[in-house]
């Protein structure tokens, strides 16, 4: 498991709701006494405005790409043994999860340190996008981050 | 030479169609790509914007393109 | 739920398996986009050693109030409104989990640095002891954070 | 005064026992408990080490003691 056989891990960008109880099973380790986790969910208000739901699309191949290149990163950096991530797409209700991270290791400091930059990475990186919706049936896409190499983050 | 442009997240919305074909000179770069796609004023910003890749790969504005090529135009995301 | 009700919570100091599933049914609210987890675990190591498994003992009425305190604490100091921290006493096996901290939040900056605070404080302030038993037979007790008033902490 | 202190942790493993009457002079504060669980060399170097408290109230050295009283002895903790 973890930076072993990615390749036979289950998908990184994925339309059926992500499981966490799965993930935990798939990585569990018991060499690995820290177990960090963070999922986002959908939550009913953006900006002050209230929100009844988000529609998730992606370039999947590209991001599936990218979010293996930041798991990769992320093991490699804070040397820990296990990072995973998943993001949902498709539509999703209020409380519905749309990402889920990770990270097991040895001790609780590098895994708290390697979750915060898997979640941010993935946000920052992967070619997904957010639409929201209100309760009068308008939407709108989230302004996000600029992932052109020679652009520049105008939104974290 | 044509080139094929996949339009992706708000992109898509603002030009009103997933794809377009687009008609650029022999050895244009994906920057000269970026010019012809903001002659359209109403795309013009969030190209600006835009990562373009081919395949799994992002490329930079520096590369050369070839006819036939399929490019997709990346506005900023927002996933999470 | 979280702040407005902890005295009907469930005991933060159990000597029945902890279950996250519970934690996060028990926390659920559609304010918050982020929740943030720390799970730890009986590994089978530790400075070198093998480790076969883990008793955990308890002053339990005075863990209680402190992991109590340090949940309030968090909520305040991070302006999260939901932290919850549960911790197992008792004899442990490997991969069994000792302690669960859930966070809740709007958002995800304020949830990893609230996590990681309950989870720290819980650890160096908590009226907990372990016990680690190695392949041979033998124990130990680990060594530990100073609580007394005027004391230091020499081993976090 | 007679003062009835728990042991808790390594200290109980170390004493031997987890509880132990203890006599002290009238006006004790803790750091005089402290001072008499110390002559007990088995114990000497954890005892130092220890918060104690009453109830579920952690109370300092200078705190005065009353007969009767109860207190636990935590040494170092080590939870997680």
């Amino acid at each position: 498991m973890g930076q072993d056989t990615p390749e036979l891990e289950a998908a990184r960008i994925q339309s059926q709701a992500l499981s966490l109880d799965l993930l935990l099973a798939d990585t569990e380790r018991a060499d690995c006494g820290a177990l960090a986790i963070f999922c986002g969910t959908v939550r009913d208000h953006h900006e002050g405005k209230a929100v009844t739901g988000l529609e998730y699309t992606s370039h999947i191949p590209l991001a599936e790409k990218i979010v293996c290149d930041v798991e990769a990163e992320t093991r490699q950096k804070f040397d820990v043994p296990v990072c995973r991530v998943q993001h949902r797409i498709g539509r999703l209700g209020i409380g519905e999860t749309a990402i889920i991270a990770v990270v097991r290791s040895a001790h609780r400091a590098e895994a708290f340190a390697a979750l915060r930059y898997a979640v941010d990475a993935t946000k920052h990186r992967a070619p997904i996008w957010k639409e929201e919706f209100y309760p009068d049936g308008s939407s709108t896409f989230v302004e996000g981050c600029c992932i052109a190499p020679e652009g520049e983050t105008y939104d974290a | 030479m044509k080139i094929e442009v996949q339009f992706w997240g708000a992109l898509a919305r603002l030009a009103g169609e997933t794809r377009r074909e687009v008609v650029v000179e022999e050895d244009a770069t994906v920057a000269d790509l970026m010019r012809v796609l903001a002659q359209d004023a109403s795309i013009c910003h969030c190209v600006e914007q835009c990562a373009f890749s081919i395949g799994t790969d992002i490329v930079p504005l520096t590369h050369t393109l070839q006819d036939g090529d399929q490019l997709a135009a990346l506005p900023p995301v927002s996933g999470g």
